[in-house]
């Protein structure tokens, strides 16, 4: 980096910091603390507060809801440079996120690269200002891991398509406005094949989805199902048939934020956790030594892992990573978060095994620790990601 | 003694098996769950079962029971284990009749166990205070009075605590928490006067409660065994209960196993039974064998505990924790080869990981017994 | 058990004991503490000392080298429930064995089961009595865990055949008399068939042998090459081209026998050997919080695979045992026992690096921790264990 | 810092890896161990080594040095770990010379830095007394004699002893063994009067010695840093080794890995590459994913005592416990995968384990370090 580029940054740090400063009220300066605590937008957005309402317009106006998109979707047009200093402005002062979206996520980075213009201007200014809120339409009952070789039915009729069929694990399907969605545009073709990637809206005729309930109790997920919907051609995203290049793109941005989620480096350590449990001992080392035990370990690997997802956040700005790092990431962020909630559920004993009272916030550990068992199979499972490992980054014979 | 079931013990299995299986599948437990039943496990099937002899067969023929040993206790777990049934069998037939028969004089025999045997008396024992099973860290005070004594203090996860007739209590008559010394059981009559029972809806849908003693006023005929010196006699009764719950893993790591192998064998992924991938082929077959031994050391440590109760501690530790591990693997793989459908409450295989890990914290989890065995081993 | 059994099988135990009590000489009366002190007989076989001869000679002479075999053959003719009683009595006072030898381990159940009257005739009395010491040709160097794909020919000339090509891992090939092989006498038929066992003598023409160093060092593995060797038909066990049913049958003894090695429950536990080194903490605990817990977390693995060794024996009594739990024991087995050497090195510390100084006794621990990672390769490597567990006990497709 | 080599330091990787994978490959330590070399390592190829200023990469420029950082230096280990390189490095030009940087006075650093610069000078840091690395264990007796000090006791496993020009000796001045004060390091010349040096054959090959000192006479001047507080200096120069021998292992780990899964594309087993395999596939996977976090975790380990060794503890035990259980797991693995043949000492892959081991208990075992973590969190 020159020095001028490095002076220029300096600049945008003291402003980004003073506008922060400014502008992002104190009660959003913490995490949110429930769901209804998100702000997820669309068109039947509520906001749970007004301090929420006054972050959201503010960064919105700003564009800094989607900091590093052009200006001309409504972005904030930042560098990437620029960018990672806003996110240490905002992490300074511990602001959350104006916005949750899987348009920004997802859709966004898929639409910069295989929309047509008409496609950008159409949906990104409407993500970036949180107008409309997007689902995911990808797995399906019978396809599972496999996820191309989903079912679902796009038949052409014109400038149509009429989709008939049935999605599975769609996130909070039953609030959102549109659906970004694989469809089987042409069965005669490899499996790989003959998918496009499709968007329409979840007011059209013929949608209608149910709530999943987990083993943790009640979930974002949905079954979804579609009778006859019909959908305009020109909604396909990139080539017809090729929508699977678009949804590979788009599962590397999933698989990279759900291997940075869990409470990795947030909240309370989990030895101090352990230690509410079960006491220190007569050297004020925890009073369970094999717990102990697991938790240091827990602690070592967490802290490598760290290092590791800075390390390839640097890599990719180095152009020196591995497009399939992402599953390596997913594979080791998953385990050693179910791996930290299996210690809490030993170290919270009897008091983690309620499940409704108030004591326990209706159980909102074990609730937690069983959600983790998802996090190795969705958006791909542990097996998946090793294959993936296995087969692009070592290329063992095939895998 | 061959660790194979003799005919007998088979017949046994194969009655409570079948019994259960079709009295009580996992749907059973699913609709206790679902209906939010007040009692949590069904009162005409335990009469069923007391009058297969079941509910008795710890209890010695003398007092109306079979008289049968911990193995063949260990039998019944192990079926129930298979479809999570929830009923008093553990908490009343196993932990408080061996309490009762182990600890009692003869009036408290006389008094309780043929009610046991017969399926009218539900009992418990409450032990643990904190989150962690610690029984030395007993601190429920039991201060003298007049005659008698009175109890205050709190027990947490006191197992068919709001069904239980007869209360066990184990309190501190002397020294301080942590010291084997001083520790006392009683019998409490859970509607006593300053008795305060809250109904804990748990993870696994299975009964328990936490119970308040503030006060509570007891007679000295209740105290059950000796003045101060309960340690060794909770030490043998809560290794019976040990052996018993780590019979319930096998029995539950045995049936989460064979759900998933019956899945491997019938989903198709990528073109394929994923039965046919060998990644899956080698876990299932690390498991089997997981499973397997974790079989034998329980078995074994019945049959100790059938042997010699005082000298069962070391094979006891050594099934529970086994179990403990065993069985979260189990669960664990059960789930993740499952995949999305695992996660699903429909599917029933949630239900075995959530009862699990309650036997898992039951009476120790594996970190404890793992420590219990290393202390033993003087290291 | 009938009460005339019980009490033949008293009288049985009564007679054992004083016979053992009387004839054990007491240098006999603890394990061999080198390989050397191991007698293997053979023809060039030597005694290390008198006691050794002595035990050996009485032994043979009660036919209890191979106390379960029948009388004619050499064998003590007891049965199962006496072999059990005298082997009670030996671990009663520490009685090593008279007589190790891959002929009673191995070549003789499979001769009972499939020689004919001629080779039992020939062979067992022989392998009874330690004057022929036998060696195993199974393994090939381009062959590994796929025993089957074999390529040691053996080509039909007249009454004899021609065998020609290399063994690996040939144990003790250097000091054998004899070899019990695995030849291909039909190389246009599928792999498994067209496979004979077949029985030679290693001073045949044609025959070589070269000892193989080892990671550990040393060892009893050689390289056994066969060049035109000339063996009669009338050495094939069995039928001619159905070796590899002799081959599985002997396996399973070789497993049964690699997953009860180790020094599981023999010698100091694994707790007091560390504390020699690393001592007790301010509690009495091992001062090293992170080995106390692998080292108890691997006791009660190993107490757990006691109970399940003890129960397989059971099992198999009573005829509910399945043919291939032998794999699923050895590959237990075999694992816990690297782990357990991995434990003891750790344990060691600094003192368990030296390799040939006085003070390591040439660096015994070391050297048999290196040698702990054959246990998963040799009889069969773990994968296929865990492959034959799918396969042939769980019954998972195309395992 | 980004996680990321500079183009500087690729550079110094690329040429370290051409001198040592041309010069010392396996082969030069199998030659040096079956020949029974007495030095046991290359006399000759050191000088090289220090011509291109790698003796001296952490000595500053002042002293005729490279005056590089800690990265650099593991760049260098990494690529010793490659071909398992026995040579001083380590030794002499991470520790000695960083004890003599950060602790020594102006005469002892004019005095000896430029020596291992040159490479004429070889040193080595005497700590180890028992069979683990306990630093504050030391029991080694200074006691004062007139103007100077009589040292007195025995050290284990010091890397180089025998061939050592200078020992930097942790002796006890003061207090007793476990203690935090009293520590001091004396540069003692390994001829001086008293000491006995005895080399010891490792199962890596590599070089130590056991090293027994009887009234060794040493003078007031020999004291590197302060007397009784030598603590805080070992602290630092020991967490610079455990960055250097975490970087060792990451290379190490990295070959053997590289070579297993080469073996994995051409052994064929059932008629197919055994890296087809699908349970093979995802160990190796699983293994390459370890090896990458481990390795992100020893890089930021060295930037962190490139930033203040002071503050680096932390990074550190990770990074070394991490490096510890990852190549611990390669060297298995690799044996494994290789089956017979990687048990033969014809093959390499066997010098890799035995050099894991050794690495393992330089400066504290993973054990060590994760229990250190667990102690620097407070719990």
């Amino acid at each position: 980096m020159s020095d001028t580029e490095t002076a220029d940054l300096e600049t945008f740090r003291v402003e980004a910091r003073g506008w922060l400063e400014a502008n992002c009220p104190p009660e959003m300066r913490k995490p949110a603390t429930s769901d209804a605590d998100v702000f997820w937008g669309g068109r039947n957005a509520k906001f749970s507060s007004e301090p929420q309402r006054i972050w959201f317009e503010r960064m919105r106006d700003k564009g800094w809801t989607v900091p590093d998109w052009p200006k001309e979707y409504g972005g904030g047009g930042l560098s990437a440079a620029e960018h990672k200093v806003l996110r240490a402005e905002m992490a300074r002062i511990g602001a959350r996120p104006p916005l949750s979206s899987f348009g920004i996520w997802m859709l966004g980075p898929a639409l910069l690269k295989y929309g047509n213009e008409a496609q950008k201007k159409e949906h990104l200014p409407k993500i970036a200002a949180g107008e409309i809120r997007w689902c995911q339409g990808y797995s399906e009952p019978n396809a599972g891991s496999d996820l191309a070789s989903l079912q679902t039915r796009a038949e052409s009729d014109g400038d149509d398509f009429i989709i008939t069929g049935q999605k599975i694990w769609t996130s909070y399907a039953n609030y959102a406005d549109w659906i970004f969605c694989l469809v089987r545009t042409d069965p005669t073709a490899k499996k790989h094949d003959g998918i496009s990637f499709i968007l329409f809206d979840m007011t059209s005729k013929g949608v209608s989805t149910k709530p999943i309930l987990l083993i943790s109790g009640y979930s974002p997920f949905c079954e979804t199902f579609f009778d006859n919907v019909r959908v305009p051609k020109a909604h396909v995203v990139g080539t017809i048939n090729r929508g699977w290049d678009v949804a590979k793109y788009l599962l590397q941005h999933e698989r990279a934020m759900i291997s940075g989620m869990g409470e990795r480096g947030v909240g309370r350590p989990l030895g101090q956790i352990a230690a509410d449990s079960v006491g220190p001992d007569g050297q004020g080392r925890l009073d369970d030594a094999m717990l102990r035990g697991q938790i240091a370990c827990f602690d070592v690997d967490e802290a490598a892992l760290a290092a590791c997802a800075e390390r390839a956040v640097d890599l990719a700005k180095a152009g020196q990573a591995h497009p399939a790092f992402s599953s390596a990431m997913k594979y080791y962020g998953t385990e050693l978060n179910k791996r930290r909630y299996e210690i809490l559920m030993a170290a919270g004993g009897v008091d983690a095994l309620e499940w409704e009272s108030e004591r326990s916030k209706q159980g909102a550990r074990p609730r937690a620790w069983l959600r983790t068992k998802a996090n190795s199979i969705e958006g791909g499972t542990s097996e998946v990601m090793l294959g993936i490992v296995a087969k692009r980054i070592l290329d063992l014979p095939g895998a | 003694m061959a660790l194979v079931l003799t005919e007998e013990q088979s017949m046994l299995r194969d009655s409570a098996r079948g019994l259960i299986s079709d009295k009580a599948p996992v749907s059973h437990l699913r609709h206790l769950r679902d209906s939010k039943d007040p009692v949590g496990f069904s009162k005409e099937f335990w009469h069923s079962f007391a009058e297969m002899g079941f509910a008795g067969l710890l209890v010695p023929e003398e007092f109306g029971g079979s008289g049968l040993g911990y193995v063949e206790a260990g039998i019944v777990m192990e079926e129930i284990g298979r479809t999570l049934m929830p009923s008093p069998f553990l908490a009343t037939s196993v932990v408080a009749a061996s309490a009762l028969n182990r600890g009692g004089n003869a009036a408290q025999k006389s008094e309780f166990l043929p009610k046991i045997a017969s399926g009218s008396l539900l009992a418990t024992l409450a032990i643990d205070e904190g989150a962690k099973h610690r029984p030395l860290q007993t601190s429920l005070q039991a201060v003298r009075a007049g005659n008698g004594f009175k109890l205050s203090g709190a027990k947490a996860l006191v197992v068919d605590g709001h069904v239980a007739d007869l209360l066990i209590v184990a309190a501190r008559t002397a020294g301080s928490a942590g010291e084997r010394e001083g520790l006392t059981l009683f019998l409490v009559d859970p509607k006593a006067k300053g008795i305060a029972i809250e109904r804990t809806i748990m993870v696994d849908a299975h009964n328990a409660a936490r119970i308040e003693f503030a006060n509570v006023e007891v007679t000295a005929d209740s105290v059950l065994g000796e003045i101060d010196q309960a340690a060794g006699l909770l030490d043998g009764v809560l290794d019976i209960g040990r052996g018993a719950v780590a019979s319930e893993m096998v029995g539950l790591s045995d049936e989460v196993f064979g759900r998933t192998v019956e899945y491997l064998k019938s989903r198709k992924q990528f073109g394929k039974l994923i039965g046919e991938f060998q990644a899956l082929q080698h876990r299932a077959a690390e498991l089997y064998i997981d499973i397997e031994i974790t079989r034998a050391a329980v078995m074994k440590a019945l049959q100790a505990l059938d042997a010699d109760v005082a000298k069962a501690a070391s094979s006891v530790a050594v099934a529970k924790a086994r179990a403990g591990t065993t069985a979260t693997r189990a669960v664990q793989e059960g789930v993740q080869m499952h995949g999305g459908m695992g996660m699903t409450d429909q599917f029933d295989i949630g239900f075995f990981m959530k009862r699990a890990r309650v036997c898992e914290e039951l009476f120790g989890d594996a970190n404890y017994h793992t420590e219990q065995l290393a202390r033993s081993r003087g290291y």
